[in-house]
């Protein structure tokens, strides 16, 4: 119990360190880097390598042309044009992001927070 | 089955271009709101095709609460509906397109 | 009848016939299309009158604090929104080609339009 | 010759109708005609399935709108309409929030310091609306 409030301490402090807001979303999307990127991933227990990476910077890629961060379906078929169909999977997907993986590979690129509009 | 077509704007501030790519012949339309002006469009600032004459060719109605509200008179050969009348319009055609 | 035109009959017919950034309802009447396809309801996407401005190339709105409407259109596929129209008189009378346009159209006339509009259940026209 | 009402008996079929609204009841007559056109399909004995607030239309959920006594506070009689007749009534959230209309956990959500929709509506989003589409008969837009 008290090591759970302790782990909740010390990631509000972090979050307020980053400029998070309480879902971990990044208040100023221009605060975002490498290593803001890496931090919002252990956030989400998430530990980048490089299939990660490949993905974050086709979100970024993708949102600067665009101005859109897609959801779920839309992620998936993103992912599958630009890095092929067996990346373009939602379960290639969910295995490294997680069980909403637009969702979290947005928060982790620095794009943002969904508006909750679906 | 017909489309009822919710006209709700000024002729000035409808696009009949726009209007007229969508409605059929045999469509029923009803003017609403500023819409109603429509009952006195033979004015020489309107486009000929926005003139209350032209839109004889189809079943047409005027909302009574928006033309009384405007004061405009309803003239011997133009249908007037309340909203129960509106209402009614709306449930005997199978869909309705709004134009504001 | 225009007979090159084939359509398929969708319950939904989305009309957006205003120009981006002068009001939201461009997109609005796009937010609508997206959410029809996360929910997998296929639609009619008809871009009428002034609404075919929406789909020019080249803009830029970032000096006007909004973002770029046309490149959004451009993620349509992407959504699986394949019945993207456009109403051939609009683009004629604004003297615009379909060159000019950021995303793959079908090309429909009056006609076509009628008959997309006819077949729907609901018609929402921003 | 003018027949001010189309003389229709009590409708036999019942219809889900789905309104969309997307004027704020300060920019025109449009959210007025909506109200009633509302008001006047409950008491036909239609059904109406979702009232779906969009764009400028969330302003009709506000609760903090305040009209002199001799003017119509529309959001608040949308609110006894909802209220009275059960009905389901949405507003978009993504239009809601950019014109300050959050419920309790929108707020909480934007770490602001209050909210300004009645309770008698959800803060919720354009999937509610697709939804009500396949549910509904018949679909009218106000703007």
């Amino acid at each position: 119990m008290s090591e759970s409030l302790d782990r909740d301490t010390g990631l509000a402090k972090k979050n307020e360190l980053l400029r998070l807001d309480a879902e971990g979303f990044l208040k100023r999307l221009s605060d975002w880097d490498e290593s803001v990127a890496t931090s919002i991933a252990a956030n989400e227990d998430i530990c980048l390598q490089e299939t990660h990476w490949e993905i974050i910077y086709l979100l970024r890629a993708f949102y600067r042309t665009h101005s859109i961060a897609p959801p779920n379906r839309a992620f998936v078929s993103l992912v599958k044009r630009e890095l092929g169909a067996e990346k373009g999977q939602s379960r290639y997907l969910m295995g490294m992001f997680g069980g909403s993986p637009a969702k979290t590979a947005a928060k982790v690129a620095g794009l943002p927070k969904p508006e909750n509009c679906l | 089955m017909h489309s009822l077509h919710i006209i709700a704007k000024a002729p000035t501030a409808t696009s009949l271009a726009d209007l007229l790519a969508v409605i059929d012949e045999s469509d029923v339309l009803i003017f609403i709101e500023d819409g109603v002006y429509f009952a006195r469009s033979e004015f020489p600032c309107v486009e000929p095709a926005a003139s209350a004459p032209y839109f004889r060719q189809y079943e047409c109605y005027y909302l009574a609460e928006d033309l009384a509200a405007r004061g405009i008179e309803a003239h011997d050969d133009m249908q007037v509906v309340d909203t129960r009348g509106f209402v009614a319009l709306s449930a005997r055609l199978a869909r309705s397109v709004s134009w504001y | 009848m225009d007979n090159q035109t084939q359509t398929k009959k969708q319950s939904i017919s989305l009309i957006a016939r205003r120009a981006p950034y002068g009001s939201g309802a461009a997109r609005q009447t796009l937010d609508i299309a997206f959410a029809a396809a996360v929910f997998e309801r296929p639609l009619n996407y008809i871009f009428l009158g002034d609404g075919v401005y929406q789909l020019l190339s080249k803009q830029d709105p970032e000096a006007i604090q909004n973002k770029p409407h046309g490149a959004a259109l451009e993620t349509l596929e992407l959504y699986g929104i394949d019945e993207v129209y456009v109403h051939r008189n609009s683009l004629i009378q604004r003297a615009l080609s379909e060159d000019e346009l950021v995303c793959k159209v079908t090309l429909i006339d009056d006609c076509t339009l009628k008959e997309l509009v006819a077949e729907s259940i609901h018609v929402i026209n921003l | 010759m003018v027949a001010y009402v189309i003389d229709t008996p009590e409708p036999i079929t019942v219809l889900r109708y789905v309104l969309l609204i997307n004027a704020a009841p300060q920019s025109g007559e449009a959210a007025n005609s909506a109200l009633r056109f509302a008001g006047t399909l409950l008491e036909m004995g239609h059904h109406i399935e979702r009232l779906f607030f969009y764009g400028d239309g969330v302003i009709n959920a506000s609760n903090l709108t305040v009209m002199p006594q001799d003017e119509t506070n529309l959001p608040a009689v949308w609110n006894a309409l909802i209220e009275e007749n059960g009905l389901s009534s949405v507003v978009c959230v993504s239009s809601a929030i950019r014109r300050g209309i959050v419920d309790s956990a929108e707020a909480r959500r934007h770490e602001l310091p209050a909210s300004s929709c009645y309770t008698s509506s959800e803060i919720g989003g354009l999937g509610q609306l697709i939804e009500a589409l396949s549910n509904c008969d018949r679909t009218l837009s106000f703007g």
